[in-house]
This record gives C-alpha cells, sequence and structure tokens, in this order.
C-alpha cells in the first residue's frame, strides 16, 4: 500500500530544498500557472469531502469507495471500470495529464460551516486542485461557494435541490446528479398511468430549502397532469415521529401522499405512514397511495418492507443493463462485494468526468476545466446520452422512476425500475421559474 | 504592564507569542514527511483555533466566573455571523463595519435573552437559555429562510447592492477585506522542508483574540470580576451586603454573547456563508465542552480547551486508512494490517470516538482541566529544579494556582 | 373533533417516549444529583438490543439456490435462519417475528448491567464533583457508545417490525360513536403506550411501596440524614441507577417498531427529555411524566395545519416555546422542589 | 422614637401564626435583645426586617422610611446589615476580597460596572478593608481562601463585613451559637467595643443568656410570634411569664 502518500503540494518538492525564502502560496494566489494549487510535480491531488459522521456517513462511505476507485482506474489499476465505455476516449490510465492521483479525505458532517472547513483544510493544506462529494444539497451549495472564490473546481455529490444549479449555480461547480425538477418531470407522467389522473394530494414536506424546491417541482408537474394538491404541511427537520403530522392526512380527502423528505425524515414519515394504515386505505373509492420523489437506495433500507410497491425516482440503480452501469457494477462489486449506490455512481461519474475534461483541455486550470466540461456531451456512463449544459453546468440524461420491489432478493435489492424517463422529458429551460434567480458568473483560476 | 500585575502580564505576553508564532508552532513536522498530517499551521485552521479561542473566552466570562451555566450561547455567534453577511451584502466588503454590527447586534439578543433567563438559576436557567437557542436554530432553518437562507446559509452573491463599494469587477464575489488587505492574502515562508504559512486574516483575527483575551484579564481583575465570582460564591451574601446580582449576571451575560457575536462576525469575515446549524445545540453544548476541557475560571483554559476540540476536528478526522498504512509500510504485511485494523476505528471518520475518549480522560485525571494538565507539568520541573537548588520552588508555592 | 382525538392519541403516544426517558434522567438527577448527558445513548442502546436481538434469531446459513446467478455471476445464494433448523419453520418463523417483544428479556439484564457498571465504574467518581465535570465525562460517555454502536451496525436506520400480530390498526371511531375509519389507530402505538404506563405504575409502586423505595426517597430528599443512619444508601443508589437504565433500555426496546433505530437516536431524544425533566420540574417524578405528556400532546397539536397556518413555524418551536412560558410563571417547573439543582 | 420601628407585624405559614401582632421599638445607640423559646418567631421576625419576608400586614419603619416591599440589597443600602446564625461568606474569595466587596457596595451603591479598573488600583478601599481586619485581628489572614478558615473566623469575617459597612443597625442572629465559653467571651467584648465605639445600633437573637444579659439595655420576650414583654435585663430576670414561656416549653 503505497498510494496516498501524504504530500502536501508538489511545488514544494523541487522549491523546497533549495532553502529559506519568502514566497506567495501556490493556493488563492496566481502563480507562474496562473491557477490555484497548480500541480507541477508528478502527482495531482483531489479532495473527496463527503460525511463520514452524522446521518448520512453511510452515504458518504459509499461515496467515498465510488472515489477510490475512480482513483484506482485512472491511475491504470484494477479493470478500469467505466472508462472503458466512456464515450470520450481521452483518458488513458495514467493518471491525469500523466500525473498519478492522490486524494485527501475530509468529513463534511453535513454541515455547511463543516464542509468548507474541510474543504479549506484541502485547498490550502494538502493542495487539493479539485474538491468533490457531498450528500446534502446545503453542504453542496456552499461548498460550491468556497471552491468559486477560492479558485479551485466542485464537482457535486449528491444533492437534488434546484438551487444547486439554480439560484446558487457557480461557474467553478458542477451537478451530474438530478434534480427535484427532473423527479417531478419523470414521475408526473408515470403517476397519473398509475394512479388516475383525478388524483388529490397532499404533501408533507421537510421544512427546508430541499423539501421548498422538491415540493415545488412536484406540485407543478403532478397538478399539470390534472392531479389536485389538498395541502401542504412543512415538517420540521428533527422531527422523528410524524404520526401528528399523518393523522390530519386520515381526515382529508386526500387519497395521495407525497413525501418530500430525505434520509432519516424520509424513513421515519414513510415507516409512520403505513404504519397509520395509509396504504390499506380506500378514499374516493381510489386505492390510497404514497409516493417519495427521491429514493436512495441506502435510505430504503431503513425503511424495510415499509417501501414495497411505492413510486419514487433515482438517478442512477445497479440494475441498469447498459454497458456502461453493467462494467461500474462489475468492478464495485468485485472490489467491495456488494452494489454501489446512486451517491456512488454519480461521485464515480464525476471524478471521472473531471479527469476526462482535464485531459481535453490539457491543463488543471479550472477555467480550462469549466471549459471543457461546459456543452459537453458523452455517453457509456450509465444514464445514456447526457449533456452537461453550458448554462447552468447541469447535467440532462434519463431519470429513472422506480417503485421498491415486492419480493426482494437480497438487502441492495430493494428498488425495481419501472420507467427509464427521456432526458427530453425532464430538459427545461435555463431560466425557467424554479431555477430563476442567481447567475454562474465567471470561472475563477484563483487568480 | 498595560494596568496588569507581573504574572498577568506574562500571560499575556506568552498568548502574543503565541499568537504570532503559531504558523511555526503549528507546522513542527516538515511538510514532505509522514508526519505533515499533523501539521495545523494552514490559515483556515489557525483561524478557526483564534475564533473559537474568542468565543470559549467570552463563554468563560459568564460560566467561569459567576456559574451560570448557558446551554445556548451559540445562538449569540448565529447572530453575530447573519448580521456580518447581511453587512457584507448591504454595506462593504470592509470587515469593521461587519464586526461592529455582529458585536453590537449579539449583545442586543443576548441582553433580551439574558433579561428573561436569569429569573431563574441553575438547570433551570440552562434550559431557557437551551431553549431560545433551539428556537432560533429552528426558525433560522426554516421560516426565516428569507433572512438567514435557511438550509444553504446565508450567501453572498453578485448582485448584492455593497452600497459603499464600487462594482464588483469581473463575474465574481469580492471577498472581505480590510482597508484593500484581504482577509485571505498569505505569504509562505520555505525554510529547508518546511513551509509555514502567514496569512492576513489569521494576524487579524490573532490581533482580535489578543484584545479580546486581555480585556477578559482585565475583567477578571477587576471589582466587577470579583462581585462576578461573589455571585457564584454567595448569592444570599451578596444581596445582603447590598449589591443587587441580577445587573450583574446580566451585565456578564451580554459581554460574553458579544465575545460570541465578535466570534461569529470574524467567522463570517474568514469565510463569507453564515448556516443555522451554528446556532444547533450541539455547537452551543460544544464551546460548554471547550470550555471545560481547557479549565472553568481559568484564563487561557478555554483557549486550550477549544484548540484542542478543533484540532481533533480538523486534523483527525483527515486521516483514512490509506495513509495508515503508509505510516505502517514498514511493518511486514500481515502485522500492518493488525495495526491499521486497531488504528482504525479511532481516526477518520472514528474521530468522534477519540473526541470522547479525550473528555473522559481528561475529566477523569485532570479535574481542573488541561490547565491543571500544564500545571501538574510544570510541577514536575519546579520540582526538579528545587532538588537543584531550593529557593525557586518555594517562590513558586507562594504562587497561587491560577 | 377526530382530528383532536386523533392528535390527542398522538400526543399521549409521543408523551410515552418522552415520558419514560424523562422518568429515568430524573430518577438519576433526584437521587444521585448527577447531570447524566448518557441517558440518551441509554435509550439508544435499549433500541439495539432489540436490533441484536432479532440479527441473533435470524442469523442464517447460506444454501446454493441451483439454477440462479446473482449480480456479479456467481451462483445465487438462500438464506436460511438457524432458527428454523432448531425449533422448525413455523415456530422459527414465529420467533423470528417475536424478536421486539422478546428482546425485553433480553433488554433488562444487560441494561441493569450496564447501568450498574456505568455507575460502579464512572459516574459513583463524580458525585462529589461539579455538575460541568459530570456534564463533560457523560457526554464523552455518549459519544463512545454512541461511536462503537456505529462502528458495529452502521449508521443507517435499522427497520425493526413489530411482530406481523401487531401490523393494522385498531377503529377507535367505530367504539366511541363516529364513522369507522375516521379514528383508527396502529395496534404497535396502543402497546407503546399501555407499556409506558405500566412501567410508569412499576416505578411508582416500586418506590412508594416498598422499603427500598422508601429509603430512595429519603434519600432523594436528604441524603446525608439517611445516610447518617447507617443506611448503605450508595448501594441503593447504583441499584436506582441500573433501573433507571432498565427504564429508558425498555422505553428504546419498544420504540424501534415505530422509528427504525440509529446510533445518533440518543441525541435527538437528549435535548427533549432534559427539557422535558425541567419543566416537570427537579427532583419530582410524577413531574417528569405530567412534562412528558403535556409536551407530546402540544407538541401533536402544534403540528396541525390549522395551527400553522395562524403561526407559521410554531410545530418547530412549540416545546421550547411551552417550556420558556412555564418556566417563567412557575419558578421551579410544574412540580419541582426547592433547592434542587437551582445552583 | 426608635430608629427601628416595628408595628403590629402579622405574618401567617399556611395555618400557622408565625408572627401575631409583634410590636417593637429599637433605640438608637443602643443594644436590643430578642429572646425566646424555639419557634416563637424570632427568625421569621427577623427576616421580616431584611426584606427576606414580607409582613401579611403592619409596618416596619428604619429611621422613619418603610422597608416593607423593598429588596434585601436595598434594605442593606438604608443601613441595616445582617449577621447570620451559620455564617454567610464568599467561601470562593479571598478573605480580603470578602471584606472588599461590602466596602465596594457602600462607595458604589447596588450596581456599578467597573470591568477595567483592576481591584488592585482599589487602594482607599484595601486600607479599610485592611484596617477592618485589623480590628478583628484577621489581617495575618487576609489572603487564606476564606472557605478553609475555621468556623469562628468565617463569623469573626462575616461580622466584619458588615461592620466595614458601617451600618445604623446590625443584625445578629445568635452569634455564639456553638461557640466555645473563651470565644463567646472574645464575641461579646467585640460587640462591646462596636457599640461603644462605632455608635451602631444592635438587635442580636440569642439563646445565651450570659450573651444576653452582658450585653442588652433591653430585651423583648417572644413566645408563639408574641411579644410577651419588654423590659431592661433587670426586669427580665425572674419575671413570671418569662419563666413560664421557657419552663413551659421545657415540659
Amino acid at each position: 500500500m503505497t498510494k496516498g502518500n501524504l504530500t502536501r503540494r508538489g511545488v514544494l518538492k523541487t522549491g523546497a530544498v533549495a532553502g529559506a525564502g519568502l514566497t506567495l502560496p501556490t493556493y488563492l494566489r496566481a502563480q507562474d500557472s496562473g491557477f490555484t494549487n497548480a500541480p507541477t510535480g508528478s502527482t495531482v491531488t483531489l479532495g473527496f469531502n463527503v460525511p463520514q459522521s452524522g446521518p448520512y456517513a453511510e452515504e458518504g462511505a459509499d461515496e467515498l469507495r465510488a472515489y477510490e476507485l475512480a482513483v484506482e482506474h485512472l491511475n491504470g489499476e484494477g479493470d478500469g471500470g467505466m472508462m472503458n465505455t466512456f464515450s470520450s476516449k481521452a483518458l488513458k490510465g495514467n493518471g491525469i495529464l500523466g500525473k498519478k492521483v492522490e486524494y485527501v479525505t475530509g468529513d463534511t458532517q453535513t454541515k455547511s460551516d463543516a464542509a468548507r472547513a474541510s474543504a479549506k483544510s484541502m485547498i490550502e493544506k494538502d493542495g487539493a486542485v479539485m474538491i468533490t462529494g457531498g450528500s446534502s444539497s446545503g453542504v453542496a451549495v456552499a461548498v460550491q461557494a468556497l471552491c468559486q472564490e477560492a479558485g479551485v473546481i466542485f464537482m457535486a455529490g449528491l444533492t437534488h435541490s434546484n438551487d444547486t444549479t439554480g439560484k446558487d449555480k457557480k461557474a467553478n461547480g458542477f451537478r451530474h446528479f438530478f434534480n427535484s425538477y427532473m423527479s417531478g418531470a419523470a414521475l408526473a407522467p408515470v403517476l397519473a398511468a398509475n394512479y388516475g389522473k383525478d388524483r388529490k394530494a397532499y404533501h408533507l414536506t421537510a421544512d427546508y430549502n430541499w423539501g421548498y424546491t422538491t415540493e415545488e417541482a412536484v406540485k407543478s408537474s403532478t397538478e399539470a397532469m390534472g392531479w389536485e394538491t389538498v395541502g401542504t404541511v412543512l415538517t420540521p427537520l428533527t422531527q422523528t415521529d410524524f404520526s401528528s403530522y399523518i393523522t390530519p392526512v386520515l381526515q382529508s380527502d386526500a387519497d395521495v401522499l407525497v413525501l418530500n423528505h430525505y434520509g432519516g425524515n424520509m424513513v421515519n414519515s414513510l415507516t409512520n405512514a403505513v404504519q397509520f394504515g395509509l396504504r390499506d386505505r380506500m378514499v374516493n373509492g381510489k386505492q390510497f397511495e404514497i409516493v417519495v420523489p427521491l429514493y436512495s437506495r441506502l435510505m430504503a433500507k431503513g425503511a424495510g418492507e415499509n417501501v414495497k410497491g411505492i413510486f419514487g425516482s433515482t438517478n442512477w440503480h445497479w440494475s441498469l443493463q447498459d454497458e456502461g452501469s453493467q462494467a461500474f457494477v462489475k468492478s464495485f462489486g468485485t472490489k467491495y462485494g456488494f452494489p454501489p449506490s446512486q451517491a456512488a455512481h454519480t461521485c464515480y461519474v464525476q471524478a471521472l468526468l473531471y479527469a476526462d475534461a482535464v485531459e481535453r483541455a490539457g491543463s488543471f486550470a479550472p477555467c480550462a476545466v469549466v471549459e471543457a466540461l461546459e456543452g459537453f456531451e458523452f455517453d457509456g456512463m450509465g444514464n445514456g446520452p447526457t449533456l452537461y449544459r453550458a448554462e447552468d453546468h447541469q447535467c440532462f440524461k434519463d431519470v429513472l422512476v422506480v417503485k421498491g420491489k415486492e419480493n426482494p432478493e437480497s438487502e441492495f435489492d430493494l428498488l425495481e425500475i419501472v420507467e427509464v424517463t427521456p432526458v427530453d422529458q425532464v430538459k427545461y429551460a435555463p431560466d425557467h421559474p424554479q431555477f430563476a434567480g442567481g447567475a454562474l458568473g465567471t470561472c475563477n483560476n484563483g487568480a | 504592564m498595560f494596568g496588569l500585575n507581573r504574572k498577568d502580564a506574562t500571560l499575556l505576553a506568552i498568548v502574543a507569542a503565541l499568537i504570532v508564532f503559531a504558523p511555526f508552532i503549528l507546522n513542527p513536522f516538515p511538510a514532505e514527511s509522514g508526519w505533515a498530517q499533523f501539521n495545523a499551521g494552514y490559515p483556515d485552521l489557525m483561524q478557526r483555533f483564534v475564533i473559537f479561542g474568542i468565543f470559549a473566552i467570552g463563554f468563560n466570562i459568564l460560566f467561569g466566573l459567576t456559574g451560570y451555566l448557558s446551554f445556548g450561547h451559540a445562538a449569540f455567534l448565529g447572530v453575530g455571523s447573519y448580521a456580518a453577511v447581511w453587512m457584507f451584502k448591504l454595506l462593504s466588503m470592509n470587515v469593521i463595519p461587519a464586526i461592529i454590527l455582529a458585536v453590537i447586534t449579539a449583545g442586543l439578543f443576548a441582553l433580551v435573552i439574558g433579561y428573561v433567563s436569569l429569573r431563574r438559576s441553575g438547570i433551570y436557567f440552562s434550559i431557557l437559555t437551551l431553549a431560545f437557542a433551539q428556537m432560533s436554530f429552528a426558525l433560522a432553518y426554516s421560516v426565516l429562510t428569507p433572512i438567514t437562507g435557511g438550509e444553504t446559509g446565508l450567501q453572498l452573491a453578485l448582485d448584492d447592492p455593497r452600497i459603499l463599494d464600487a462594482a464588483a469587477a469581473g463575474g465574481n464575489i469580492p471577498v472581505p477585506s480590510l482597508f484593500g488587505m484581504e482577509m485571505r492574502d498569505s505569504v509562505d515562508l520555505t525554510f529547508g522542508a518546511w513551509v509555514f504559512t502567514f496569512n492576513f486574516g489569521y494576524y487579524f483575527c490573532g490581533l482580535v483574540m489578543l484584545i479580546a483575551f486581555y480585556l477578559s484579564i482585565r475583567i477578571f481583575r477587576s471589582p466587577f470580576g470579583m462581585m462576578l465570582r461573589a455571585v457564584k460564591s454567595n448569592q444570599q451574601r451578596l444581596n445582603y451586603t447590598g449589591l443587587n446580582p441580577r445587573p450583574y449576571t446580566l451585565a456578564a451575560f451580554v459581554i460574553s454573547g458579544m465575545y460570541a457575536g465578535l466570534a461569529g462576525g470574524l467567522m463570517a469575515s474568514m469565510d463569507p456563508l453564515a448556516g443555522a446549524e451554528r446556532m444547533f445545540w450541539t455547537a452551543s453544548g460544544e464551546v460548554v465542552l471547550m470550555t471545560i476541557l481547557g479549565g472553568v475560571g481559568t484564563l487561557i483554559g478555554p483557549v486550550l480547551g477549544a484548540g484542542m476540540i478543533k484540532y481533533m476536528e480538523n486534523i483527525i478526522s483527515k486521516i483514512n486508512s490509506d495513509i495508515l498504512h503508509t505510516w505502517f509500510a514498514f511493518l511486514p504485511d500481515g502485522l500492518e494490517d493488525v495495526v491499521v485494523g486497531l488504528i482504525y476505528p479511532f481516526i477518520g471518520k472514528g474521530w468522534h470516538l477519540t473526541l470522547g475518549i479525550v473528555f473522559m480522560l481528561v475529566v477523569i485525571f485532570l479535574p481542573g482541566g488541561l490547565v491543571q494538565g500544564g500545571q501538574k507539568i510544570a510541577a514536575v520541573f519546579r520540582r526538579r529544579s528545587a532538588n537543584a537548588g531550593g529557593a525557586e520552588a518555594e517562590a513558586a508555592k507562594q504562587n497561587p494556582a491560577e | 373533533m377526530d382530528a383532536i382525538i386523533l392528535q390527542i392519541l398522538n400526543g399521549l403516544d409521543k408523551g410515552s417516549a418522552y415520558a419514560l426517558i424523562a422518568l429515568g434522567l430524573t430518577l438519576i438527577f433526584g437521587t444521585l444529583g448527577v447531570v447524566n448527558f448518557a441517558h440518551g445513548a441509554l435509550f439508544m442502546i435499549g433500541a439495539f438490543c432489540a436490533v441484536t436481538l432479532s440479527r441473533l434469531l435470524s442469523l442464517s446459513h447460506q444454501v446454493a439456490v441451483p439454477g440462479e446467478v446473482d449480480f456479479l455471476g456467481n451462483p445465487k445464494m438462500r438464506e436460511v435462519p438457524y432458527a428454523y433448523d432448531i425449533f422448525g419453520e413455523n415456530l422459527g418463523a414465529t420467533i423470528i417475528d417475536w424478536a421486539v417483544p422478546l428482546s425485553i428479556l433480553f433488554a433488562i439484564p444487560v441494561m441493569i448491567g450496564i447501568g450498574v457498571i456505568m455507575e460502579r465504574g464512572l459516574i459513583k467518581h463524580f458525585y462529589k464533583r461539579p455538575h460541568a465535570d459530570q456534564i463533560l465525562v457523560t457526554f464523552g460517555l455518549a459519544i463512545v457508545l454512541q461511536e462503537i454502536i456505529k462502528f458495529y451496525y452502521g449508521a443507517n436506520p435499522i427497520p425493526t417490525p413489530a411482530p406481523s400480530a401487531f401490523v393494522g390498526s385498531f377503529d377507535f371511531g367505530a367504539l366511541i360513536g363516529f364513522d369507522p375509519g375516521t379514528i383508527i389507530y396502529p395496534y404497535w402505538r396502543l402497546v407503546y403506550f399501555a407499556f409506558a404506563v405500566v412501567i410508569i405504575g412499576a416505578v411508582f409502586a416500586f418506590l412508594q411501596f416498598t422499603t427500598f423505595g422508601m429509603v430512595v426517597r429519603a434519600g432523594m430528599a436528604d441524603r446525608e440524614t439517611v445516610g447518617l443512619l447507617g443506611i448503605n444508601i450508595d448501594k441503593r443508589f447504583t441499584i436506582m441507577f441500573g433501573l433507571a437504565a432498565a427504564v429508558a433500555g425498555l422505553a428504546g426496546v419498544m420504540y424501534t417498531p415505530i422509528n427504525s433505530p440509529n446510533y445518533h437516536m440518543g441525541m435527538d431524544f437528549l435535548v427533549l427529555s432534559f427539557v422535558v425533566v425541567v419543566v416537570g420540574g427537579m427532583g419530582s417524578l410524577p413531574g417528569a411524566v405530567l412534562a412528558g405528556f403535556l409536551l407530546g400532546i402540544l407538541e401533536s397539536f402544534a403540528s396541525m395545519r390549522e395551527v400553522i397556518a395562524i403561526v407559521p413555524g410554531i410545530n418547530q418551536v412549540v416545546i421550547y416555546l411551552v417550556a420558556i412560558i412555564i418556566l417563567l410563571t412557575r419558578p421551579r417547573g410544574l412540580m419541582g422542589r426547592k433547592g434542587v439543582m437551582e445552583d | 422614637m426608635g430608629i427601628l420601628e416595628v408595628k403590629n407585624v402579622n405574618k401567617r405559614f399556611g395555618g400557622l401564626q408565625a408572627l401575631g401582632d409583634v410590636n417593637l421599638s429599637v433605640a438608637e445607640n443602643s443594644c436590643h435583645a430578642i429572646i425566646g423559646p424555639n419557634g416563637a418567631g424570632k427568625s421569621t421576625l427577623l427576616n421580616c426586617l431584611v426584606g427576606k419576608l414580607i409582613p401579611d400586614t403592619g409596618s416596619v419603619l428604619f429611621k422613619g422610611e418603610s422597608v416593607l416591599g423593598r429588596t434585601p440589597f436595598e434594605i442593606n443600602q438604608m443601613g441595616i446589615s445582617r449577621v447570620f446564625q451559620t455564617p454567610e461568606i464568599f467561601g470562593d474569595l479571598t478573605v480580603i476580597e470578602n471584606m472588599m466587596i461590602p466596602c465596594f457596595a457602600r462607595r458604589d451603591g447596588v450596581f456599578a460596572l467597573h470591568g477595567i479598573r483592576s481591584v488592585a488600583s482599589e487602594g482607599e478601599l484595601r486600607d479599610q478593608a485592611e484596617q477592618m481586619l485589623e480590628d478583628v485581628n484577621m489581617l495575618d489572614k487576609r489572603n487564606m481562601h476564606s472557605a478553609s478558615m475555621s468556623r469562628g473566623d468565617k463569623r469573626r469575617l462575616e461580622m466584619a463585613m458588615c461592620l466595614v459597612q458601617k451600618p445604623q443597625l446590625l443584625l445578629l442572629d445568635e452569634p455564639t451559637a456553638g461557640m466555645a465559653r473563651a470565644d463567646t467571651n472574645n464575641t461579646i467584648d467585640l460587640l462591646k467595643e462596636i457599640k461603644d465605639k462605632r455608635n451602631i445600633t444592635i438587635a442580636i437573637i440569642e439563646h445565651d443568656m450570659h450573651v444576653v444579659f452582658s450585653l442588652a439595655e433591653r430585651i423583648t420576650v417572644l413566645a408563639q410570634g408574641t411579644p410577651l414583654v419588654e423590659d431592661t435585663p433587670e426586669n427580665i430576670k425572674g419575671h413570671p411569664k418569662v419563666k413560664e414561656a421557657y419552663l413551659g416549653e421545657a415540659a
């Protein structure tokens, strides 16, 4: 085991031995190369900033596994995974631009302060040229702003709020994951097809930004299909027992409950809803249904039996049969013994996309990378042909509508794909009202 | 010197020296060595050390002197950060107005909460402060999103008015500065294999902390400080001595709230983003733990406690298994895996475990906190010199424990 | 009307959990004078007792399924619990199904053991130390316990369902003259409420009617005098700590089917239970129970849409707001005694 | 008219009549003792004088001004100091600090925010405090941690803390309780000196008749919350009602 040497900054290897001297630091100030943390030695350092403590620690752990795998593949170890199926062939398995990839890790704790502290230490101390990871939109937005300021690239991990590439978008930040709007747009037709167009929906929404955007997206898409929204209630983030939010649903004439919750909130609200027998009810002569707009396999596990038959959307699932997904699942499964989560997938892909962009640009300079990624079209990464849109740095690709599997064969086999919603159906204009406000600004090299 | 006795002046000088030379002290390992992981001398962490040091110093003025245990002090830090960021958004990227507004806002907030909470004492007081802080957090995270930014925190935007500043150049948001000196400006000193970073923002925070520390010494040694200790010692006697304890405790509460606001304002100046989780009860609990860990009622203890906790959070949490493997690569393969397996639970994602163990060990073996640990070490040295010489130790004994 | 009845039921149910945790916390406060920040962790460990037992019961070995392959192309394996081998398929399945209630038997000795070890090994040395030191050491302990659980069980919630006999809801509406189906309540939540009432009753009876309880109550009122009478109060306090741990643990065991347990669930409840104890009044057991139910019910009402429409965000802050109002109008909470933890 | 006038004071605790129509007049520069069996209401009366309790009816006038409704610290600022049965001092502070706090209270009133000035720079107050310590023979203990002193020293310190305020009325609650005879005599001497040299009016609650008869100029006997007799020590000695009250209690 020799990978992950404790290099501080590549530049020092050559320059430091010369003796004492005052220099401007390599970060936050332009040097000869003109950008923050330019790797000048034989290695390049990436920063993997994931939640390692707190409620999303499992997702963070899975993200970290994916990054380690990506680093292996970039450095030419292992079976290469998606590098073999990726439509761009710029990556050669010799690191990035011939420099061996090394990495540092940090704990975001799913708090924006801690996440920024961790990212800063990667930039200031370890000389990371790119930061990636995260499992919540609050953290993604906070770290993205930091990277913009510091002049490094941010490749977002799992972040689903519209704001990340909406009102809080930044030129140095990129998101491969899908968003609230896409969830709504993909889900609504499937819901209409399965549950009919004459439905009354009741929303329980987590009382913070991601909850707001998801509620808005699902509401407007389903209403466009003819559904009626009879009630929306905001629930506190710290809520654990949702019974008092669920019993009023019994009293309303709603026949669908939409749970705009994620993580622990989702596990608890769904468990509670099923406990109260909502799924066995008949309202307005129809079977009562529950919808979870954003699914996570790791979290679905926490809800156990309760997810069976419940519709939701997800960015990616390991049971996809395309070549890229298969290759990724195979190399991940071989290394760790179980299939990867959607968080692992998006992180792995982001790492590869970044490396590829650097290769194509021929430079680590953020502005060059931004240029290479903007408008980049690729395939073979699991979601069909994908576009990194230049206007908002959001990936446009197919979205999966899934539902909880009735007869899971293993603890990983909890969701089944109902429909792969084609990218055109989830596309929106960059100035769509749900994404209004904010501006990308210009890319920042840190000069 | 500065109206301090010799002992306090020495302490102040030591703190000043620590602040000035921190970039050296915190980077003891050559940048390329395996131990560089333990280096803490990079701007962000050094800034955090002093900022949380200020927070803890202020908290100690209330808790250490009066014994009133506030479990909601993070609310003042949060309010201070919000005030500062709003100042950046509306007025100017200069940190001075931001910090001033942060201190004033936090002070007013503390005045209101303190006035109500101080009607009760003991655990009833603690729970009142906790309730206020939790309410602040919950509202800031949800209902007050338009003012606080909610989950994503309050951030600067390109189209902020910034009345006093000229229009932003280019497509990037300007950064906080002090009359043109940007907080993030840094200079590297390369010395052989060592690299030391001097950051303007850090020295600005350091200067502020030195002033805050000096003020806290003055408060500790003042009649006001004595009255606060009297409050802790015997409120009944204080009442029958013709003194009203309430304004004293309220003043202490407001002063420590202003310290928290100062810390919040500085935090926003170093990194212009204010998030609601800064006000969560765990954040309030953290400053309590910092103070107790360092030594309640001592001058320097809270700063040490703050440094300890922040060091663990930022350094231990970043060690991953790969790094462990590089450290122990010299061992035979089987043994290497065993050693790494033994240490692994305590580092990286297990840093909380190490933190918990440190809390327990310190409180079990050093009832007076880290300061007592320092005194014990000092006592060992004194004993040695006493064996050699003699008279010096006698002088040391006369010096009452801090 | 039916909405209000339902919210009262919700409140009683939430209140049960609050009251059970607060009961143990206030016992420790009252008898030992210790601020125990690890009490939430005891609740959490109780919940993980249930997880552990249900895992133990469903321990299984693999049997290959002929003719099928898994996602990596290896032969597919099917899990067969050992319980099936030992008890036969039917009884084995029933035992696994009843894992949560069975965990009560498992949790009582475990929790008492943990409580006694905690008290003898650690807490005992902190009786005479300042509250600040107690906070630091118990907080440290809580973190350590939590991290140990996280190390072995991961950070994700672990579903631990109730026995299938308790799945489904009870129709209250039909019982009290409303339309059927308007007031239904899940069986397991009713079980939880009943369980809480029994445990609370048992603790009160124990303190009220046994000599042991009398001594402990006397000790709560005046520790020194009881000590002077030559009664070994320390030993009894150790047992009290074990008892408090068991109450918290049982609350955790029974809570698992309501919400899937995770390693930080203790911290989620810790702050709330402190508020409950203090609102109830320091050193008062009935106060803690009363405050638990009161806050549970108020929280439930505040989460109604009609209420939120009038005061936005009230559901976020109601508990704290009520706590502040009560503490300002009643200086020692609902039923607190003078001089307990006031300095 | 006396410096302290208590008129028709009543105080009930639930069903218990703790004080019933108490009238008391303490003349300036005198020593007035209040005696009575246990539970006679002596401490309740004292608590009514210093603002710890508020009487149900009646009035308490100090120098012609009512003290009722005032807080303890306001009453102290009017010139009444109190010594407790168990010494109430600032245990965490040193002896000299204990002494300086009343000096500050006298000079600055109920609240003054001297947050920056150093205690060490308050030379004048320190001199006052040290002078007082010398008067009670405790100057050598000035840097001691006050909680670590003997009970007798604590009591002397408490008394010194009251005296340094130059009160017009000093209330003493069993100042010699639990003291050895020698200490008691020292205390008596100290109190005599206080009264004679400092012109301080003293009201004292005491069980020890030796102390009472050595000091008091007038004595009020309280039984079951009501004053039985008020008279000079000579007349109190052997007063039948007094005997009855004490013997009745003993029986």
